[in-house]
């Protein structure tokens, strides 16, 4: 009974985008599946809160209608048979009533939150770094990713932080959202309890790109998550450096540079290799390894002519070799 | 809420409105707020600690506040309603700068780790002042600021 | 008491010479008005032209997010549009709509006094109003602003549109636009009630309002010097604020949330007020439980400054705040609840009218029902971690501050519509355009609950396919809505024009305001009536010559005179 | 402020002259007045409420910046200012209390008096922001010290360890703060090393457990973000002496009514009001003078 509707057409006309879906089923009629020992709870609490208010609701509007069908004016110079206006029991009844149904519902929502930022001693680190606009996830043996991977049934605890402006941290599926700040570490943890493939999103307003900042969450079987992060933490292993080049760009650079020559919020990658490119303040420079290096590093440093100085920059997130790798790969594109 | 009604027992006559409060207790106020002024910064010359220092500080500032409130603004000889909104107003600021000051105190820790063990790759912007400006220290390890023009 | 005699009502038709409308011609003589009820109408054609604006941003809005994706503008149009729509419907609609609109009007009449206590300060907040809003407008041609009204930090220091400084500008004379009014009431409410008019026989409305003015005092300033502390922030680059500096970007969220939590009582207690009064008239019968209907909108008020902390669960607030913050926020629900049941007591015997008013306060119950119900969601930590920041919230914020508070307004309008014009409106046309509004709303805003929980964050251009459909229909409940507020807007200045006359007092109300002329005299009151119980109406009898309702004096026992 | 309602007021039948229309007796005009003004110093209260938050939040957790910094400032001449200013607040009230009993000359000194004590106050604020500014004692970005802090001198040469600080014009200030840091400050600051960021090959220290302390913590620490003082110093000081400002120019306008007759024993609220207003800027200078001048 999941309202969430399949593709309308007017929808499937019009978008262009690759958005994955939030919900892929399995969900309930109000909250999307849930895939942490984190959503169970608040689940849980969700439901409990919903009856009550649906209880209430009914109550209110039912009875609303009823007295004003039943207790209606016939003719102006009606008057009205009660006279009652007030009783002092009947109100504190209904005061002390809501009163112990909330205190409930503080309860539980505190015990599920105490759950959620305290971490077990053993929970797997992982440090989430927002910027405009994407997500990086650095693993505890220093390998940087945009993928979110985990391993299934253990506790896993994110770090937080922005290197801009304010990002929050959403995983619909795990019910866990937390701010990235700058200037400061946020933490939350969670045990995912279902393998599978998530979507992480950016909750907290951040600018042109806030919509499209999402990160692919994957929860790994057992044994999965060691196996992907020896991996890709080396990918020159099975691959040449174009083709590393390839994948860093598709991960990190494409949502800001095309590599078919159309503009986009960066300069494309295409045909830029041994060329001059002019620059804001004037002056031209020729594009070869230094200027690549220097524009992934120091982005602020030289700015494309037509072009606003956004570029975040990724010191610490893409290794020299990943760079050089990024650079053959920009080579490639001119043959 | 006692307030009532406020036009009865007023004549119409437009003599003694407001009070007055003696010359004698204005000058006298005056003296004692010299006073406590003097013995403020005299007592700076010892050090009980940090926090008592603030609070010895904070006590003889609010007697003196207090002083001005109860006879420069004849706080004492007016209507409650008027004290009732100094002490309200004295309240509310107290709660905002009360809680928030619980939250900032409980957090400062997620400020201090990622000062003490910045990120991979953080270059910490430049902090004001805290070089000399005649002499920048050989070679930071640091790049460019990264609060560039985002 | 020398200036008083008791009780000649004033219910014959003021003629031109007194009639307040026109009783002098000309701009200047509205433009310098010191008139409590010209200022009042002033206000009330400004707080709509501002409602048309943000109606257009809105539509604007639900328009670009009938596809995921481009629809019809960019991501930084979009951005620019629901930042004017939140600022301009906050601070220049619904923040001003009924203290400084309806109450301006009705609250020196309801009380017995010839005018408020500082007419010229009651001037110049309108014309702070005025500037407000010029600033607003200022801020779209210079560049217009992205930042979301709520202009958190670092964001808000960093964008490069050129209107953030005029509109932080105008949310700051704005902020004391707010406080004038609140003081004017205050001061008027205790100074200068009439004899016979005790705090408990104060109409429920002016306890609204009174409480209302408690927070607008109390908070405002607060606003005022966050927003100072911004723009030095963005234009000097001071360091409190910002993290690049070694400032703490959770502090501006504790100084923005001080005011705008409480900012959110400013406009609910007010709206609450008038859905007390229109339940208590078309019901005919005496409000049940009227002291802890008044002590719960001061309970309200005062517990609305104990939990802003709740806008701040997910965003590095510590553990210990967000729990204490999590419990102090059930306690506001309460004394909402306690009104909602008081409400329906009072119905309960009643003889009840379904007027176009009515049918508003209804609407009231039904949708601050639903919009404080989730309310209780978004409380609960463990469920908030997962709402917040998403439709859910949009939905719940819309429910109480639109379903309630401006549904409210609009019934206080048509309530007090033929007091403020001297016209009837055609009920045919009122109850046509309710229904638009009330079936267009939750058509729009409902979908968002469905779509919050299922992950939709709000703020968003782009959005997942399978949220398309929830989204669509929003759209369409919005244009539904649009249609409603036109019809009404058509109906009521036909009846400017055209209406029938009003008789004094059309509703049967028993409060003050209507013992006096539609429209009232200039000066309200030749000589202001005894105030007895504002909800006592045994003594309001239907007089069909007028259609309306008269005052008949009954030999009744003599109120105890209250206090002296 | 509140008085502008009543100073011309609309002719009534049967109402005194200027009793607003809206009012039925002087009285009642009179508290209606003065509660408007006690709410209007709520509202200011709260505005100041919100400096002092942030000051309390940066004084509570870094208590080491105030220590620091304080010592830039000169004790001597916020005394001096506090004096002043409490002694013009006192010849408010006696003004006050000379337009009570239609006293026009002295309520007309009185209130010159407390002019002339208000532009002293801003004469020494001048003075004061002077110094600051030249010193680059300023906020953010241009705090670039040219002195190490307990130097008052309101020369701008920059300073050499070889010359001592030049004593302020006055007698030397009252509490010299005792523990004036050696000149080497400046140069502890250069030689700081916690900025020299360790390489991170292997994920954050920030991961790791809470208990292993950084390895600078021993060295001794260099105050850092002092900026902050200065950013809340100005702001506070800035906006209090806007306050006084505003003051002076109700005041001004008091004088000339004064001078002009305007007052009489039974008609004297602007200046009652206008004195609430000027006591409310005697109050916060009452706090801010030991928060921002006695730091120890």
């Amino acid at each position: 009974m999941n309202p969430i509707a399949p593709l309308p057409l007017l929808a499937q006309a019009a978008s262009p985008t690759t958005w994955p879906t939030v919900s892929p089923g399995g969900g309930t009629a109000w909250m999307p599946p849930a895939a942490s020992t984190a959503a169970h709870h608040a689940d849980f609490v969700f439901y409990f809160i919903y009856w009550v208010a649906v209880f209430f609701f009914v109550l209110i509007v039912a009875l609303m209608a009823y007295f004003a069908i039943r207790y209606r004016r016939r003719a102006a110079h009606e008057r009205a048979p009660g006279a009652a206006t007030h009783n002092t029991a009947l109100e504190i009844t209904w005061s002390a009533i809501p009163l112990a149904l909330v205190i409930v519902m503080f309860y539980l929502g505190y015990r599920g939150f105490l759950d959620m930022v305290n971490p077990p001693a053993d929970a797997l680190p992982i440090l989430v770094t927002g910027q405009k606009w994407v997500w990086s996830f650095t693993y505890p043996n220093g390998h940087s990713d945009t993928e979110l991977h985990v391993p299934v049934d253990r506790p896993v605890q994110l770090t937080l932080w922005s290197s801009d402006v304010i990002h929050s941290f959403y995983v619909p599926a795990f019910r866990i959202k937390r701010d990235a700040v700058p200037g400061r570490y946020n933490k939350i943890w969670f045990e995912a309890t279902k393998p599978g493939e998530y979507l992480a999103l950016c909750a907290e307003y951040c600018g042109t790109q806030h919509s499209d900042m999402l990160a692919r969450v994957v929860v790994h079987e057992p044994g999965g998550y060691e196996s992907w992060l020896s991996e890709a933490s080396d990918p020159f292993r099975t691959r040449s450096y174009a083709e590393v080049g390839r994948l860093i760009h598709q991960k990190r650079c494409a949502g800001c540079h095309s590599v078919d020559g159309s503009a986009n919020i960066g300069p494309t990658f295409k045909g830029i290799w041994n060329h001059q490119v002019a620059l804001r303040d004037g002056t031209s420079v020729l594009v070869d390894e230094n200027y690549i290096r220097e524009s992934i590093l120091y982005p602020q440093k030289q700015i494309v002519k037509g072009y606003d100085p956004v570029m975040p920059t990724f010191q610490g997130q893409l290794k020299d070799r990943e760079i050089l790798a990024l650079i053959e790969y920009i080579k490639e594109l001119e043959k | 809420m006692a307030e009532h009604a406020s036009t009865h027992a007023h004549s119409a006559s437009d003599e003694h409105v407001g009070h007055r409060v003696p010359l004698w207790v204005l000058a006298a106020t005056l003296a004692a707020l010299l006073a406590l002024t003097v013995l403020t910064v005299s007592v700076t010359a010892w050090n009980f600690g940090r926090a008592v220092n603030l609070w010895i500080a904070m006590i003889i500032a609010t007697v003196k506040a207090t002083l001005v409130a109860l006879y420069f603004m004849h706080v004492r000889y007016d209507k409650p309603i008027v004290g009732l909104i100094l002490v309200g107003s004295l309240a509310f600021v107290a709660l905002f700068i009360g809680l928030t000051l619980m939250d900032a105190v409980e957090y400062q820790t997620y400020l201090a780790d990622f000062r003490d063990s910045p990120p991979p790759g953080y270059s910490p912007p430049e902090m004001p002042g805290e070089r000399p400006a005649p002499a920048p220290p050989a070679t930071p390890p640091s790049a460019p600021p990264t609060d560039g023009g985002t | 008491m020398t200036a008083f005699s008791p009780g000649v009502a004033l219910d014959r038709p003021a003629g031109p010479r007194t009639d307040y409308l026109r009783v002098r011609a000309g701009l200047a003589s509205w433009l310098f008005t010191l008139d409590h009820k010209r200022i009042g109408v002033m206000y009330l054609v400004g707080i709509l032209g501002a409602f048309l604006l943000g109606g257009i941003f809105a539509l604007l809005i639900r328009t670009e997010l009938l596809t995921p994706a481009r629809t019809v503008m960019s991501a930084d149009r979009y951005n620019q549009f629901f930042t004017l729509h939140g600022a301009i419907m906050t601070f220049l609609v619904i923040i001003p709509g009924i203290p400084a609109a309806l109450g301006n009007f009705v609250l020196p009449i309801m009380l017995g006094a010839r005018d408020l206590a500082f007419p010229r300060i009651n001037l110049a907040s309108f014309y702070l109003w005025v500037l407000g809003a010029v600033l607003a407008v200022l801020a779209i041609v210079l560049g217009s602003v992205d930042t979301g009204w709520t202009f958190y930090v670092p964001y808000a220091t960093e964008t490069t549109m050129g209107g953030v400084i005029p509109v932080l500008l105008g949310a700051f004379v704005l902020g004391f636009s707010s406080i004038f009014t609140g003081l004017n009431f205050i001061v008027t409410i205790h100074k200068m009630r009439p004899p016979g008019m005790t705090w408990f026989r104060l109409p429920l409305f002016l306890w609204a309002l009174y409480a209302t003015a408690i927070i607008q005092i109390l908070a405002t300033p607060v606003l005022g010097i966050t927003l100072v502390l911004l723009i030095i922030e963005r234009v000097f680059k001071l360091g409190i604020f910002l993290p690049a500096l070694g400032g703490d970007p959770v502090l501006y969220q504790h100084f923005f949330w001080f005011y705008s939590h409480p900012a959110v009582y400013i406009m609910i207690l007010p709206a609450m007020g008038i859905v007390s009064e229109l339940i208590s008239v078309f019901s005919r019968k005496h409000i049940f439980g009227y002291t802890f209907i008044a002590f719960s909108s001061i309970a309200i008020a005062v517990f609305g400054f104990f939990v802003w902390g709740h806008h701040m669960f997910v965003s590095g607030q510590s553990t210990m705040l967000t729990t204490i913050f999590s419990l102090l926020t059930y306690s506001v629900s309460i004394p909402s609840a306690v009104k909602v049941f008081n409400w329906l007591a009072t119905m309960y015997r009643g003889s009840i009218a379904l007027k176009t008013p009515m049918l508003y306060a209804l609407a009231f119950i039904f949708l601050f029902g639903i919009g404080g119900l989730t309310g209780l969601f978004l409380g609960a930590l463990a469920t908030d971690v997962h709402l917040t920041d998403t439709y859910f919230v949009v939905a719940h914020f819309h429910y109480v501050m639109m379903g309630s508070t401006l549904i409210a307004m609009i019934g206080g309008l048509h309530y007090w519509w033929p007091k403020m014009t001297g016209r009837m409106y055609s009920e045919r046309a009122g109850v046509i355009a309710w229904a638009l509004v009330f079936v267009g709303f939750n058509l729009t805003f409902f979908p968002q609950f469905i779509m919050g929980a299922h992950g939709m964050p709000r703020r968003y251009y782009n959005y997942p396919p399978e949220f398309a459909l929830l989204h669509q229909l929003s759209t369409v409940g919005a244009y539904l809505m649009a249609v409603g507020f036109f019809l009404t807007a058509a109906y009521l200045l036909h009846a400017l024009f055209r209406g029938a006359r009003a008789p004094a007092n059309p509703w049967g109300g028993a409060t003050l305001e209507w013992r006096c002329a539609s429209p009232p005299p200039t000066e309200n009151f030749e000589h202001p009536p005894v105030a007895g119980d504002p909800y006592d109406y045994s003594d309001i009898e239907y007089d069909p010559q007028t259609g309306g309702y008269v005052h008949v004096p009954r030999p009744a026992p003599a109120a105890p005179a209250a206090v002296h | 402020m509140a008085s502008s309602s009543t100073t011309a007021a609309e002719p009534h039948a049967g109402h005194p002259p200027r009793l607003a229309h809206q009012f039925d007796t002087p009285a009642q005009q009179f508290e209606s007045v003065v509660q408007g003004m006690w709410l209007f110093l709520a509202t200011e209260i709260l505005l100041f409420g919100g400096l002092f938050c942030a000051y309390a939040v940066y004084r509570a957790n870094h208590p080491e910046i105030f220590e620091y910094a304080h010592k830039y400032l000169d004790t001597f001449w916020g005394a001096v200012n506090t004096v002043i200013l409490l002694c013009s607040s006192f010849t408010m009230a006696a003004g006050v209390w000379a337009a009570q009993r239609g006293r026009r000359v002295m309520l007309s000194v009185m209130l010159a008096l407390t002019l002339l004590g208000g532009l002293g106050f801003l004469g020494i604020k001048y003075v004061e922001y002077k110094h600051k500014w030249e010193a680059g004692l300023l906020w953010g970005r241009h705090y670039q010290p040219l002195y190490p802090p307990g130097h008052h001198g309101e020369d701008a040469t920059p300073h050499t360890p070889a010359s001592p600080a030049p004593a302020p014009p006055p007698p030397a200030p009252p509490a010299v703060p005792a523990e004036t840091p050696p000149p080497a400050a400046v140069s502890a600051d250069a030689a700081d090393p916690s900025w020299n960021l360790h390489a991170f090959d292997s994920g954050p220290r920030g991961l790791l457990l809470p208990g292993s302390a950084p390895p600078v913590a021993s060295e001794p620490q260099p105050v850092r973000n002092v900026h902050i003082f200065f950013g809340i110093y100005f702001c506070m000081t800035g906006l209090h002496g806007l306050h006084v400002i505003a003051g002076l120019i109700v005041i001004g306008w008091l004088l000339v009514g004064a001078v002009a007759g305007r007052y009489s024993g039974g008609y004297f609220t602007p200046v009652e009001v206008g004195g609430l207003y000027w006591h409310l800027v005697d109050l916060i200078w009452i706090y801010l003078f030991p928060l921002l001048y006695l730091i120890h």
